[in-house]
């Protein structure tokens, strides 16, 4: 196992991590800051895969695709916020998993009789469909790179915005304490329906961008879910920088298990998580 | 098949009303004849639902197809078809088989796709005695250790498909190769069944890369594979995780300098969305879509004049399930009370199957010939023939 | 606990079900018994759930490992006798929860749902992956467990009649057992617990050393479910130990009524009474087809409109519960 | 006075630069009130948690009856006989005021992993509750929902929760906080009628409440104990004064008391 070996699985574990932060991007918002449980956030990262399969269809562009597909995700989740999570935020986790749980089964059915069962593609655009060779048989595609890129802009400027600005202020106040910041003058109806609808917009146009990288199939939004909550658990709720490095190492882990410890690969994430919960009870930098 | 109303009986309301007040399914009706010879009741498990929608729904199709070019009657009865969404989930296999045995009292039972879900199918038919036809699943033990004299199967064993390309590379000199699949039931048996093939006969595995089930990232597999530069690679994906990786594959620069070969699955059916990474890839599978036999020309053109769309593989299976079952029923003039001598008709059976003639081994599972396939422009196109009257082994079936 | 007509109404439905294998035919009798074994590992479920506020979302991996044990330990020629399989089943499947139960329990809140889910996951993969019990393919129980003392066998699970009433027995006695645990010292302690756990250790207790127990207790009593749903159908697959049968059962639990015992079982019965429903044509037309929807339009009306359950509303109709000293 | 029940020495405890208790010293004694106050944030309530085990100490020891108790966790220390009771109102809301108290007089049995009688079959503990609640003055109120009753009988169910654990020392956290002037009265009435036999330590911003019932007084500030002894002394110390009327104040005597 020469250097050069190492050096390209250490980068691929960094993007696979990057492309699990972007994929959980939109439930770091949601359940990370807002605390709800959102078992819906496959279903959403779905549908933007499928969104972006139509338009990209329509348009012949994943980028045009990819705008259009936007303001579609936006209403989506503002209505579902007014119509269904309106009525949660007093209520306890459990009501949250229950109800998120029948929006799976109902966004699953309304998907099949959409798009129907087959496995679709999205083909990579072509400005970065070409591929980069970093040995005499492996080259590196361009696209996962920018993919990269994406998921260190999206990283940076969402925690820019809950860091620094005003807004986040507001979100990260009315998520330690509803009552009180709504005493304060924030208000939390307006802005939770915003921050709501924006996560679902992230899960949805990570669900658009990793369409080209991934298979448009029924029963994609289950195989991300699971693995969406532990990037957010493991770096600790309420932190993005937390979910951040936490999905790069669940990256590293996935693809060194993958390739020295095969055998106990399907378990290592979970042994990750579990280690990190009983070492640190609150996740890496997560608040008690 | 127009479903029919049916009327309620007064045992069954009382029964349903036992099962619960809250479930309150009184409404529930039980099935009578009326008049003339009663209906033939087949009843498929296949998934409606979830990541192998496509292929229940090919099966299906397919088999309707069947039917009506037997005229809508098979040994002189009508066909009810009573369609059941096995949703490809195992916990609930026992449970919809015993829907379809005990309560709408079905003569066949067609499906599944998924093998955990025939594991669970095959128990309760083996012990309820009901006609299984399995249009799919190639569970190698549905036709070895757990074959049974009412349990046949139209499609293959997870064994076969892939047993033949070992032949193929040894025949043009490529003796090293590395093995990636998926690391469950389905990939470890084609994985053996390649071997089988390959290292008896002076092949040489590098490596085995098992891949956990459904995992779909690969970057760390195309990293190892180039890196020891093998001849060939034998792999075994199939729906979303065939388009991933061959799309990945392509995406990392292997196309053109590794061969990538593997059992028909990785290429079949979802070429369209493969795109331009699916070209020249060689697969062996019982089926390709350019079978010059009659029974293939005329299938693919009644299958899209009705559908509208192409045929592929499991539409075959599926077609020859209902071509088996006709076989069986007309045997006994339509008496399914008779079994064993429709048993004995369907294992004597020669299915004129648009893949070709095959006939029935002796642990119910298709003798029959293995095409090498390329890709050309979206088609899974014949190159040759692989292995003629390929039979599985069978292990453990003492029938 | 529950008051006389909560009481009186969970005999009707006792009453109700017992009625099935006398005049349902084979099919009834075994969706009976899967509501009656779902309903008592949904009520272990809500030991942890609604009496000692551990919200665990690995549940089923003890449901689904004790019936792994029975399809180790039953030979492929002969049924097993539960007078010692049984007690081999529960006993692994507690020292699992024990295990789990060690580690988990020092997490709280959202992260203990996490780490449950992530042992359970394990656990699954354990079975998916490895070759010792059929991988991914599941694997048979060929004869269903006996119960006999010498040669004289009592009870034969083989029987679906027989299964479904001692199914239902068990769930009366169990139900009853949780009651009196519920209303001992140490049920007192949990319910506290669950309340305001940090008051509790400051008034004196191991709060760590009670939910550990509790979490046994529940693991245990899942195990025996696990033990009788697979010998409904002597299969056993690895998905049996996966997150959604976890989370179906947290549905049960939320549906059913939580921190109520009884509601659990009325949300495994409603839930599988009504999936039957949504899925039969006769009824539902072509829409049954698409009965997911329907399915997850009903669980969203129970969420919004009643918020403690069927259970709960069991309750408001059949009067308050008596009050406890 | 008799030999002390309760000790800590070199007690301190520090969260990152902040020394919330610095190298305290500090005694209780059967039958004595050991009244502790100082402006706020002057560590009382972080010295109060590292008597109960809610907090670990950075360094210094404690000593309960000759034994090290220092590392002991709350429960262990609670079971030991240390009671404490919370400045902000720390019960079980959804549970009547019968059932707040039934937990803490149960947490005495030797153990309450018992699964089979019923918890209301064990007379020690409806004994001890009865005579709890009836000391506190709540047995009127025995079956209404501790969140329902007033603020004031909440306090007195505190107290009541703390009785029914029959502990030897009482660790009184503000037990007047928010406190109406005739609430106060009464509750200081019973601090007076509950204290014999039990080690007290109270804290308190209440003078008149402190002089009516403190037998030693120790005054902190930032951490540090400025002043400990008896009352009288204590309320003529000039460093007293400073702290609470600010440099310069003991010079103009106003004469205002303390």
């Amino acid at each position: 196992m020469d250097w050069l070996f190492l050096l390209i699985q250490t980068l691929n574990g960094i993007q696979y991590g990057l492309l699990l932060f972007l994929i959980a991007s939109g439930l770091t918002l949601v359940f990370g800051i807002m605390g709800i449980i959102n078992l819906a956030h496959g279903s959403f990262y779905m549908i933007g895969a499928y969104l972006a399969f139509s338009f990209t269809q329509m348009t012949g562009n994943l980028f045009t695709a990819i705008l259009l597909g936007i303001p579609v995700t936006l209403v989506l989740g503002y209505g579902v916020e007014r119509v269904f999570m309106i009525h949660l935020y007093k209520r306890d986790h459990l009501h949250q998993v229950l109800l998120t749980f029948g929006l799976i089964l109902i966004f699953n059915e309304l998907q099949l009789m959409i798009w129907g069962g087959d496995p679709n593609g999205v083909p990579i655009p072509d400005v970065l469909s070409g591929s980069l060779p970093i040995s005499d048989t492996l080259s590196y595609p361009v696209y996962r790179i920018f993919l990269s890129v994406v998921c260190l802009v999206l990283a940076g400027s969402m925690a820019l915005v809950i860091r620094h600005t005003r807004v986040g202020m507001r979100v990260r106040a009315g998520a330690a304490n509803r009552a009180m910041a709504e005493s304060l003058g924030v208000n939390m109806r307006s802005l939770s329906a915003i921050v709501f609808s924006v996560g679902v917009t992230l899960a949805g146009v990570a669900g658009m961008l990793a369409a080209p990288v991934e298979t448009v199939y029924p029963g994609m939004g289950e195989q991300i879910l699971i693995i969406s909550f532990v990037v957010v658990v493991i770096g600790g709720i309420g932190s993005i920088k937390g979910a951040f490095v936490g999905a790069v190492a669940i990256g590293l882990v996935d693809v060194y298990g993958q390739v020295y410890l095969p055998e106990i690969a399907s378990v290592a994430v979970y042994g990750l998580m579990a280690a990190v919960l009983l070492w640190r009870p609150s996740g890496l930098f997560g608040r008690t | 098949m127009k479903t029919k109303f049916d009327n309620i009986s007064r045992r069954r309301t009382l029964g349903m009303l036992g099962v619960g007040v809250v479930a309150a399914a009184t409404a529930l009706p039980a099935r009578f004849a009326i008049g003339g010879k009663a209906k033939v009741r087949i009843g498929t498990l296949l998934p409606y639902s979830g990541t192998y929608t496509r292929l229940g729904q090919s099966i299906t199709n397919a088999m309707e197809l069947a039917f009506a070019q037997a005229g809508g009657k098979l040994g002189g009865r009508a066909i009810e078809l009573i369609k059941i969404d096995s949703e490809a989930k195992p916990p609930k296999a026992a449970d919809l088989t015993n829907k379809l045995i005990g309560r709408e009292k079905v003569d066949f039972i067609v499906g599944p796709v998924h093998s955990g879900v025939a594991m669970g199918m095959a128990k309760i038919a083996r012990e309820e005695g009901t006609m299984m036809i399995v249009p799919n699943a190639g569970a190698n033990q549905v036709t070895g250790p757990f074959c049974a004299p009412n349990i046949f199967r139209t499609s293959f064993s997870n064994w076969q498909p892939g047993h033949p390309m070992g032949k193929v590379l040894l025949d043009e000199g490529k003796k090293n190769v590395v093995l990636c699949y998926w690391a469950y039931g389905a990939g470890k048996q084609s994985a053996q069944g390649f071997k089988d093939g390959f290292v008896p006969h002076g092949g040489n595995v590098i490596k085995e890369i098992g891949i956990p089930f459904p995992k779909v990232e690969f970057q760390s597999a195309l990293t190892e594979i180039a890196s020891i530069k093998p001849d060939a690679v034998y792999v075994f994906f199939a729906g979303g995780g065939a388009v991933k990786f061959v799309k990945d594959w392509a995406a990392a620069g292997l196309k053109g300098k590794i061969e990538l070969v593997g059992p028909g699955f990785l290429t079949e059916g979802v070429t369209k969305a493969q795109g331009a990474a699916a070209e020249g890839i060689r697969t062996t599978l019982h089926y390709a879509d350019t079978l010059d036999y009659p029974a293939n020309v005329t299938f693919r053109a009644a299958y899209r004049k009705a559908y509208g769309k192409g045929a592929d593989v499991y539409g075959v299976q599926g077609f020859d399930a209902g071509q088996l079952i006709r076989a069986g029923l007309e045997a006994v003039g339509g008496d399914t009370g008779a079994k064993a001598d429709m048993i004995k008709a369907m294992e004597g059976a020669s299915i004129d199957s648009p893949r070709g003639k095959w006939t029935m081994s002796s642990a119910h599972n298709p003798v029959q010939n293995f095409y090498l396939r390329e890709v050309k422009n979206g088609v899974n196109e014949v190159v040759k023939l692989a292995m003629e009257n390929l039979s599985d082994p069978a292990k453990g079936c003492t029938m | 606990m529950p008051s006389r007509n909560v009481l009186s109404a969970l005999a009707v439905l006792v009453l109700a079900l017992a009625v099935v294998p006398m005049i349902g035919d084979k099919y009834w009798i075994k969706l009976a018994t899967r509501m009656i074994v779902l309903g008592i590992f949904a009520m272990s479920l809500d030991l942890l759930v609604g009496y000692t506020g551990l919200v665990s979302f690995g549940h089923a991996a003890f449901f689904g490992l004790s019936g792994y044990v029975l399809h180790l330990v039953s030979p492929e020629d002969a049924a097993a006798n539960m007078a010692w399989a049984l007690p081999v089943c529960l006993g692994v499947t507690a020292l699992a929860a024990l295990v789990i139960g060690a580690l988990s329990v020092r997490t709280k809140g959202v992260y203990f749902i996490m780490v449950t889910l992530a042992f359970a996951q394990m656990l699954f993969y354990f079975f998916h992956d490895s070759d010792l019990a059929g991988g991914s393919d599941g694997a048979y129980i060929y004869f269903k467990p006996i119960f006999a003392l010498g040669s004289v066998v009592l009870v034969d699970l083989g029987g679906s009649a027989v299964l479904f009433y001692f199914s239902l027995v068990s769930l009366i006695v169990l139900y009853a057992g949780l009651v009196m645990v519920l209303r001992a010292p140490f049920g007192k302690v949990i319910q506290g617990i669950k309340v305001n756990e940090h008051r509790m250790q400051a008034l004196g207790f191991n709060t760590y050393l009670y939910k550990l127990v509790s979490f046994v207790i529940a693991g245990t009593i899942a195990g025996y479910a696990g033990f009788l749903f697979a010998s409904i159908d002597g299969f056993v697959s690895p998905e049996l130990l996966g997150w959604q049968e976890s989370g179906i059962a947290l549905v049960m639990v939320i549906l059913g009524g939580m921190g109520t015992l009884f509601g659990p079982v009325i949300g495994a019965i409603a839930l599988l009474g009504v999936e039957e429903l949504f899925r039969d044509r006769a009824l539902f037309g072509f829409i049954a087809a698409h009965w997911q929807i329907l399915m997850g339009g009903f669980v969203i009306c129970i969420v919004l409109f009643f918020a403690n359950g069927l259970g709960g509303l069991l309750v408001k109709i059949a009067g308050r519960q008596s009050e406890e000293r | 006075m008799s030999a002390p029940i309760l000790s800590a020495t070199g007690l301190s405890k520090n969260f990152g630069g902040l020394n919330a208790v610095d190298n305290v010293d500090l005694s209780c004694a059967l039958d004595t009130v050991h009244a502790i106050i100082g402006p706020n944030g002057a560590g009382k309530t972080t010295l109060i948690n590292l008597l109960s085990g809610d907090l670990a100490p950075s360094s210094g020891e404690i000593t309960y009856r000759d034994r090290d108790i220092t590392a002991l966790p709350a429960h262990r220390v609670s079971r030991l006989g240390i009671g404490r009771s919370y400045q902000r109102t720390h019960i079980f809301p959804e549970f009547t005021c019968w059932q707040n108290c039934w937990l803490a007089a149960q947490s005495r049995e030797p153990s309450s992993l018992r699964f089979f009688r019923p918890a209301n079959a064990a007379l020690a503990v409806r004994q001890r509750t009865e005579q709890a609640l009836a000391t506190a003055g709540l047995d009127s109120r025995a079956d209404t929902i501790a969140a329902t009753v007033s603020y004031g009988e909440q306090r007195q169910l505190e107290i009541a929760m703390l009785l029914a654990m029959e502990p030897d020392v009482l660790l009184l956290d503000e037990p007047l906080a928010g406190m109406g002037p005739e609430e106060s009265v009464q509750v200081v009435e019973l601090i007076r009628r509950i204290t014999p036999g039990y080690a007290v330590v109270l804290i308190e911003h209440d003078m008149d409440a402190v002089f009516a019932v403190a037998d030693v007084l120790t005054v902190m500030v930032d951490g540090v104990v400025l002043e400990s002894g008896v009352p009288e002394m204590v309320r003529q110390s000039t460093g007293v004064r400073e702290a609470y009327l600010g440099v310069g104040a003991a010079a103009a005597d106003t004469g205002c008391e303390l």
